[in-house]
């Protein structure tokens, strides 16, 4: 996807937006993500009447006001001759909007367009938000029945990695590990305090092998990138990075096939990501940095291995050597991740990009990593079945 | 050929919808058998029963009776679920290779999950209103 | 938008899908869709495994299964290269589903794609859907709690438009006897009984001026669209129509602006035409046919004074003279409409977009009109503060 | 400057929500005030209150009360309507063009819709869970 550049970007810290019970909210959704889009706007050095095109990840099912990206438009007083929408696939969610968001630039349809969406949804009863995500994540007729929860998934991955590889729960918790260890500098991140391995093992099983740790804890936030060509970018003389190569790639199935495959091996994200880095002229070697989509440790560890960063069957020990935390030579999720910097699935891809940003303008503060020249972001469909990559490089 | 029957009190948590198609599905499975369907077109056996050959796109089922014998590919126990099952404490659930060929996805009952490549059997289970599938260790379902 | 060309669609009749009180359903709402997009990919001489982008309306909240775009890929047995995603945005949901799969071949990133969706609702108790449709169609603290629905909103603009044209309740239902006239020889129609007008003015209110025959009733459908490339259609040997031109506009409202402007004058209507008239160079005069998204009879009125088909306020007087009806100078949505082909809000615009292909391929039958060479449709989002509009050839 | 207050028993269909900075509109409601907003960078003059000016996008707004006086730009008594509304037969909602500017729509109260053009003058309706909004034509206030 050459052709796009992002020349700014502003997110709430990842947490809890929604007020405690009893207490009156700060702001309501669209409050939180206009405040959020003007400071994008601002550091692009452009306003609410240069957009074009405005794509939303569609909201939560807590967002009370619907026609949501209606009336997020008609709120910051945008006039838009590109497009308006809302788009959702489950995780792949925040990478559909900067992609249709991107694509509108590319056809020229907008000269800047914003990718943007806001999920404040961590007030909602938790056996309510799990009944409709069952729904999400099996057929509703032979599979939710059973209680499948979205993340019962990554621990049959987990379970079975286990039993075929040999590697233990310890060694694969180390990415929790790893995730605080950078989350430590990171503003936006939800966990900062450092987590020690005990401290992860003892905690209550959620989803067997996977504790309490070991899974993304209900999180909120809003973000917005903003968009244009790498012309125009460098016509506004802002810093910017590049989209040099885009892939995308699904393997037929929704969370599981109907016949036997190996559900560790994420042929998706594999194919995405060949896909993206061939457009970038690259290969896995030539990537710096890393933000995946992974919300479970376990997920840290197959996705590094489906991109060849690691031999099949040696994530979990690169993650126990320190590999792909702070120092390692394979740095991982520098944001901290879906463990530490936190989860609001819609937005998690966008939160992802956010981070490639910062650390390709070298801006990423204590967690900067040094010589990130190149990225690679990934995000997925439900168990890894589909996956959206997308590779970034510093505008030159 | 007809399945162990295994009754649990209470109703099931989200209960199944049923149409003119998956009707048959589950008056069999209500009489002890699991049907699959397999495609007359290219021979491709699916589980759950589907009107759409996933491999070939045609629209030519047959039903065919499958064993109930298979094999545990991975298991989890759920101990944070929906409102709706997790009343009942941890549960459960498994991906099963069904010995014809399809992979499914079931509650696994019994205390503890067995290991992970155990043989398995599949069993009706009989709530307050109506019945589902599921799985539990082959040897189990042979007492 | 030069380079796309539809090459195949399907679609059930509009009407109720949904099974009566207490009956079994016939099929369930990916059955329907499967069978719908089977027969479009058929029709295009396809199959699924050609199919590289698919572009999804997202469900209404009666759909049981979430995640649905994955798991009817999954069914239909997809693979994909492009990208998978349900979007949505009020009434513009269809167009922006075709617009986006549209987008994915023009970038290279689809050889084929489909856009499609389904809406079986129409069993769902109508005061649960109007309590959810009210937060669509206003601000949920300030317009929600005094009650409009998403009709109130045209209601608004027929009393206006009454008001300041002298335009009576009878001249504008005529829109409502000429779409039967259309919708009687439209297999796909959900209304094809003619209407005269006493039955029309004689029906209960629902939204003082319109009565239950000029506003829309509930209805579901399935509808699948096949898009290519020109060259690729060419060489399929497939009869296909072009997509010429393409515009998007809006006036930065969310249904309403917050001071005085005219609500009756539509200009995101006249902004997103004349984008694509200019995109492929014609004007409207050299437009021989058009489907408008107009859910009530004043929409069609209002939409084809925006459009510049007739001069300010003669509108109804047009439809009343039958120029807009069947053997009239300026056919408007032969296919019946939203009042007699039915309108399945999400889906709307799919349906539009196929009426026009039919006609421009020669093959609508008895509601054919002859020398059809040129189509414009145009849907919209929320009282059409802003809309989406392509034009269509023929494939030469 | 306080608007004619009129009590409607019963609750409100949906009851609009409440934060740290609506707070503050909605309790000069009930003490019969009707505020606006105006942008201190660009004088634009909003209603509903608004934290970011949508004519120029300063997060910089100041409260101003608003006379209740305006125009109905138009109507409609809505026969069929949401559940939480409908229980108490057709009602009117209207456009209406405040004097200072604004434009907002509300609940037109009275028997039947007062022709467009109508001087109207807001009022504050009291509900049993809380204030809301109307409209009535000026000269019924005026009684
Ligand atoms: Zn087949
Ligand atoms: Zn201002």
């Amino acid at each position: 996807m050459p052709g796009i550049a992002i020349i700014g970007a502003a997110a709430t810290p990842v947490g809890r937006l929604a007020p405690r019970a009893g207490a009156m909210a700060e702001g309501f959704d669209h409050e939180v993500l206009g405040a959020v889009a003007l400071q994008a706007m601002s550091e692009a050095g452009i306003t609410p009447r240069d957009i074009d095109s405005a794509v939303f990840t569609a909201p939560p099912p807590t967002t009370r006001q619907l026609g949501f990206g209606s009336f997020m438009a008609a709120q910051l007083g945008l006039r838009l001759r590109g497009q308006l929408a809302e788009v959702q696939e489950m995780g792949i969610t925040g990478g559909l909007a900067f992609d249709q968001a991107a694509a509108d630039v590319m056809l020229g349809r907008a000269d800047f367009a914003l990718a943007l969406g806001v999920a404040i949804q961590s007030g909602a009863d938790s056996g309510m938000a799990m009944d409709h995500s069952v729904r999400v994540v099996g057929d509703v007729d032979f599979q939710s029945p059973f209680g499948l929860t979205p993340i019962a998934w990554y621990a049959f991955d987990a379970a079975r990695y286990m039993h075929e590889t040999g590697a233990t729960r310890a060694d694969i918790a180390h990415v929790a590990l790893k995730s605080r260890g950078f989350a430590r500098h990171n503003p936006l991140a939800q966990f900062r305090e450092p987590l020690g391995l005990d401290e992860v093992l003892r905690q209550p099983m959620v989803v067997e092998p996977l504790g309490r740790l070991e899974v993304p804890a209900r999180a909120d936030g809003a973000i917005c990138l903003v968009l244009c060509s790498p012309e125009r970018a460098r016509a506004l003389g802002v810093p910017a990075v590049e989209v040099t190569g885009r892939g995308f790639a699904s393997d037929g199935h929704h969370q599981m096939g109907d016949h036997h495959h190996d559900i560790t091996a994420f042929p998706a994200a594999h194919g995405a990501a060949a896909a993206a880095l061939t457009e970038a002229r690259c290969s896995i070697k030539d990537i710096d940095i890393a933000e995946l989509y992974a919300p479970c440790t376990i997920t840290e560890v197959l996705v590094s291995e489906a991109l060849g960063m690691f031999p099949r069957g040696h994530g979990a020990a690169a993650a126990r050597e320190g590999r792909t935390g702070p120092g390692g030579d394979r740095p991982l999720n520098t944001s901290g991740g879906c463990l530490a910097r936190g989860h609001p699935p819609s937005l998690t891809a966008l939160y992802g990009l956010l981070e490639l940003r910062e650390q390709l303008l070298g801006r990423a503060g204590a967690r900067q990593l040094q010589g990130a020249r190149r990225g690679l972001h990934i995000c997925e469909l439900g168990n890894y079945n589909a996956a959206l990559a997308h590779v970034l490089e510093r505008l030159a | 050929m007809s399945l162990p029957q295994v009754v649990l009190p209470g109703r099931r948590g989200i209960p199944p919808r049923v149409n003119t198609f998956t009707a048959r599905f589950w008056s069999a499975l209500e009489d002890g058998a699991l049907l699959g369907t397999r495609c007359n077109a290219c021979a491709h056996l699916t589980f759950p029963p589907r009107r759409i050959c996933i491999a070939c796109g045609a629209q030519d089922p047959e039903w065919i009776e499958l064993s109930g014998a298979g094999t545990l590919y991975s298991a989890t126990v759920i101990h944070a679920g929906p409102s709706l099952y997790w009343a009942g404490g941890p549960y459960t659930v498994g991906i099963i290779d069904l010995a014809e060929g399809p992979r499914l996805v079931t509650r696994v009952l019994g205390a503890l999950p067995p290991p992970i490549g155990s043989p398995m059997q599949m069993v009706v289970t009989h709530h307050d209103d109506g019945c589902l599938f599921a799985a539990t260790l082959a040897a189990a379902a042979d007492n």
